[in-house]
């Protein structure tokens, strides 16, 4: 009987606290954020797809030698590069060494490639099969790919994931050439009165 | 339920009844869903009409427009008749519950025992649904409707009894007039093991979590209501607020003085009292997890039964020593 | 009696007839059920009709609320597969059925006509106070006998069940 | 491999029209289905963690009307494939979108759904190429996994090809 009584106190107290816990939570503060409204803040460390990254002389060139690694370490295979030969003016003589996780296994893998004697035509990447498992970036002998943060890709139709990252990094190049613009303009504005606070956006 | 009353009035009667068991249950969506979110640190429904009041309203009218299927091979009469049994009870329960004095158009001095005898008709529909469905997951939820809501009738009804003896009487309104203005002279404070065993029978007797087995999403899919599309598991969620609302307001009245208050008694206190209620079962919900099946029966036979059977004998015991003194 | 509840008693009594006819009828368990609950509820129909709400009600909680969901209960784990229902036909049964069904209404009837009476307008509702008065003191034999009976019925019903699983 | 593995059969519409059918009441419709898009609970593989992040309390679907998770094909309108369909699953996949209540919507979530993602490759014989295969797509969320606002994002444009109309503030708008 008493052994009874204990346990159904035992049970309406755990009742009661769990009652507490969750009667606490209506008035504490909440952890969401209101997404559309509200942008997300730590989408700084966020890696995407992949995305070539444009050459110290012209952005909108690639830095990429059309080595070929990416392709070879992809393990989905979802990148094709087309290469063809650059023009003459961009050929150095400078090597890089092409080094892949096979080549660790084989030395023999070991090869070298002339910085700016080859581009691609085109480099297509199939985000649909990227598992984005980094070893393109991790193996791009010319520090040629990085990650972008697009996050939010999204489409109705399925053939949007084939992205042609060449015609991207114009586009980018384009677009960051008119901000540059853009900015230039405004500071010459801010430069000749109306000093202005400035609120930029902090995240890429 | 004379049949002189004037048959206009009893007709606008039962369309107030309606109109309020409807927006009652779209009012009572949006508030668990709020209740649901605030109690999980997240703001609920938020986007949809301000504070996402729209809400229940743009699900209501989409289950409106969602096809409705029939499963091959079930029992056409009985799976359509299930949800419309389960909302039928509804109105006629609504009419002895003491919301105002004049609103109650029949004053019956038997008013608690016609809202148990016709809540006790869900698990008909819960039944019908289950064996109309053809499918395996709906009968495992009615059997589990029926047994759990069998069992739990009997401590239900012994705890509301106990409140009957107090009161000597089963209209609603008598228990409340027995009752006084604070809340010490309430029957829930001079009896609060009865209080709780109602609570938590009244709780089982819906359906609700943590005693939801009938509709347990992870064992049962969905329960009884499986196979239901649109309207008709819009029905069944209708009804079961408005069953909710119903229960609770006899425990108000049973149990918290109904209209008795200490400032200004009147209606105003009953409705309180009973939505406070609903928002415990709410909370209730989203606190505890659901219990096992072999859990809910001891839980029933072991432990509520004999404790509403010795907390009747123990009030009878004290209010003939309370006489004899 | 006035003329409405003339209409009233006429149609609790085919709501009353329709249900027994699906009970007795139905070649499904369920259906069959649904008609028994069909006639339970006019039967409480003609309870209220005669001013006896709370029997009316007992009628519901009880006998529609509960036993029937029994019932219910029994049926849903003795469903056969679909389209395996019993569909034979016995000379024997009708009889069986006839029989049964005339034992009671006899009975009744000798009753109702042994100790006739004038029936009354309006009868006049009696409180339930006197109602329990009434069952725990005079009807208190009658009252048990009931209950054993049924008790027996129950008991009866358990042991044929585990006679004919035992067969199995 | 081949188009008449049965295995791959495609989902069958069966969906009778609406009896009234007017263009005021067809907006007022299409408007609340869009709000109140409730998803089945059906997560196939990792994907399905982060779609549960997205209903969970930092991101929060309920908002939009999108938390009522519910666990059978018959109350849901939209099904978000969360992750990889393999061959055994398809027919399972397959018989649930069947047994949505029309109008019902379909989010191919994460590049496995999409196009077989990482497991795409000549001579496998497991995994289906995409999920579009067996159930007409309304939206691709690509990621691997997709961040859960990504998931939201594609509510959103579930949302609009539903309405015709974006609701919300669009931050992803510079983000090309």
């Amino acid at each position: 009987m008493f052994g009874a009584i204990t346990k159904a106190y035992g049970a309406l107290k755990s009742i009661a606290v769990g009652l507490g816990i969750t009667g606490r939570a209506v008035f504490q503060e909440q952890s969401t954020v209101i997404y559309p409204m509200a942008e997300v803040k730590n989408l700084g460390h966020y890696r995407g797809h992949i995305e070539l990254v444009g050459s110290d002389a012209d952005p909108a060139r690639p830095r990429c030698v059309a080595c070929g690694q990416c392709m070879d370490m992809c393990p989905s295979g979802c990148i094709t590069v087309e290469t063809a030969m650059a023009p003459a003016e961009l050929k150095t003589n400078a090597f890089i060494r092409a080094e892949s996780i096979m080549g660790q296994l084989t030395p023999a893998a070991h090869f070298d490639v002339m910085i700016g004697e080859r581009e691609p035509k085109r480099f297509v990447l199939d985000y649909s099969a990227c598992s984005l498992c980094g070893q393109c970036v991790r193996n791009c002998p010319a520090g040629a790919l990085r990650f972008s943060t697009h996050a939010y890709f999204l489409s109705r139709d399925r053939a949007d994931f084939v992205l042609d990252l060449k015609e991207r990094l114009a586009g980018q190049a384009e677009q960051a050439r008119q901000a540059e613009q853009a900015r230039q303009a405004e500071q010459a504005r801010q430069a000749s009165g109306s000093p202005q606070a400035e609120g930029g956006r902090t995240h890429e | 339920m004379s049949l002189d009353t004037p048959l206009l009035s009893l007709l606008l009667g039962l369309a107030a009844i309606l109109a309020f068991a409807g927006a009652n249950g779209i009012v009572l969506v949006w508030v668990e869903r709020k209740v649901a979110g605030r109690c999980q640190r997240r703001p609920g429904p938020l986007h949809v009409g301000p504070y996402g009041l729209l809400q229940p309203l743009a699900d209501a009218l989409k289950l409106i427009s969602k096809q409705l299927i029939t499963p091959r091979r079930s029992d056409r009469l009985l799976y359509w008749g299930a949800p419309l049994l389960s909302f039928m009870p509804v109105p006629i329960c609504f009419l002895p519950l003491p919301f105002l004095p004049e609103m109650a158009t029949v004053r019956l001095n038997l008013g608690l025992i016609l809202i148990l005898s016709f809540i006790g008709l869900n698990s008909i529909s819960l039944c019908l649904a289950g064996l109309g469905s053809n499918n395996k997951w709906s009968l495992l939820g009615a059997a589990r409707a029926i047994a759990q809501t069998v069992s739990f009738e009997i401590p239900l009804l012994l705890a509301a009894l106990t409140a009957v003896f107090m009161a000597g009487s089963m209209d609603l309104h008598e228990v409340m007039a027995a009752q006084g203005p604070w809340p010490w002279q309430w029957f829930g404070f001079m009896n609060p093991l009865a209080l709780l065993l109602f609570l938590i029978s009244a709780v089982a007797e819906t359906n609700r979590a943590p005693f939801d087995l009938p509709e347990a999403e992870s064992e049962l899919t969905a329960g009884f209501h499986t196979e239901y599309s649109g309207m008709g598991f819009g029905i069944f969620f209708l009804a079961e607020y408005a069953y909710i609302l119903i229960i609770c307001g006899v425990a108000a009245a049973l149990f918290l003085g109904g209209q008795q208050g200490p400032v200004a008694p009147g209606p105003w206190w009953f409705l309180a009292k009973m939505y406070a209620l609903v928002l415990l079962v709410i909370q209730l919900r989203w606190t505890l997890p659901r219990v096992r099946f072999d859990q809910l029966l001891n839980l029933c036979w072991r432990w509520m039964t004999p404790a509403a059977l010795l907390n009747i004998l123990a009030t009878m015991l004290v209010m003939l020593a309370l006489k004899g003194a | 009696m006035n003329s409405a509840a003339h209409i009233v008693y006429v149609f609790h009594l085919l709501v009353i007839l329709a249900g027994g006819l699906v009970a007795t009828r139905a070649v499904q368990k369920d259906r069959a059920l649904v008609g028994l609950i069909t006639a339970m509820f006019g039967v409480a129909g003609m309870y209220l009709l005669m001013n006896a709400p709370y029997l009316a009600l007992m009628q519901l909680m009880i006998y529609a609320g509960a036993v029937g969901v029994l019932i219910f209960f029994a049926v849903m784990f003795t469903r056969p597969a679909q389209g395996q229902e019993e569909r034979g036909r016995y000379l024997k049964r009708p009889l069986m059925a006839v029989a049964a069904g005339l034992l009671p209404a006899a009975t009744l009837a000798a009753g109702a006509f042994l100790f006739i009476r004038q029936a009354k307008a309006q009868a006049p509702e009696i409180p339930v106070v006197q109602l329990g008065a009434g069952l725990l003191g005079r009807y208190a034999l009658a009252f048990e006998l009931i209950s054993v009976v049924l008790f027996a019925a129950m008991a009866g019903g358990v042991l044929l069940g585990f006679e004919r699983r035992r067969r199995r | 491999m081949a188009q008449t593995d049965r295995r791959l059969t495609p989902a069958r519409e069966q969906y009778a029209p609406p009896v009234v059918r007017t263009d005021v009441l067809e907006q007022i419709q299409d408007l609340c289905r869009a709000m109140s898009l409730w998803p089945m609970t059906f997560g196939l593989a990792c994907c399905a963690i982060e779609m549960m992040a997205a209903g969970m309390a930092r991101f929060d679907m309920a908002r939009f009307g999108a938390e009522v998770f519910r666990p059978s094909p018959r109350q849901s309108d939209l099904m978000i494939v969360a992750g990889t369909v393999n061959r055994k699953m398809a027919p399972a996949l397959v018989r649930l979108y069947e047994q949505m209540p029309a109008p019902k919507w379909v989010i191919a979530m994460g590049n496995c759904a999409i196009s077989g993602g990482p497991f795409r490759s000549p001579g496998q014989y497991n995994v289906v190429e995409g999920v579009d295969k067996l159930i007409p797509v309304d939206i691709y969320v690509s990621g691997c996994p997709p961040r859960p606002e990504a998931l939201l994002e594609g509510l959103f444009a579930l949302q609009e090809k539903i309405t015709g109309r974006r609701w919300w503030p669009n931050p992803t708008e510079g983000m090309r």
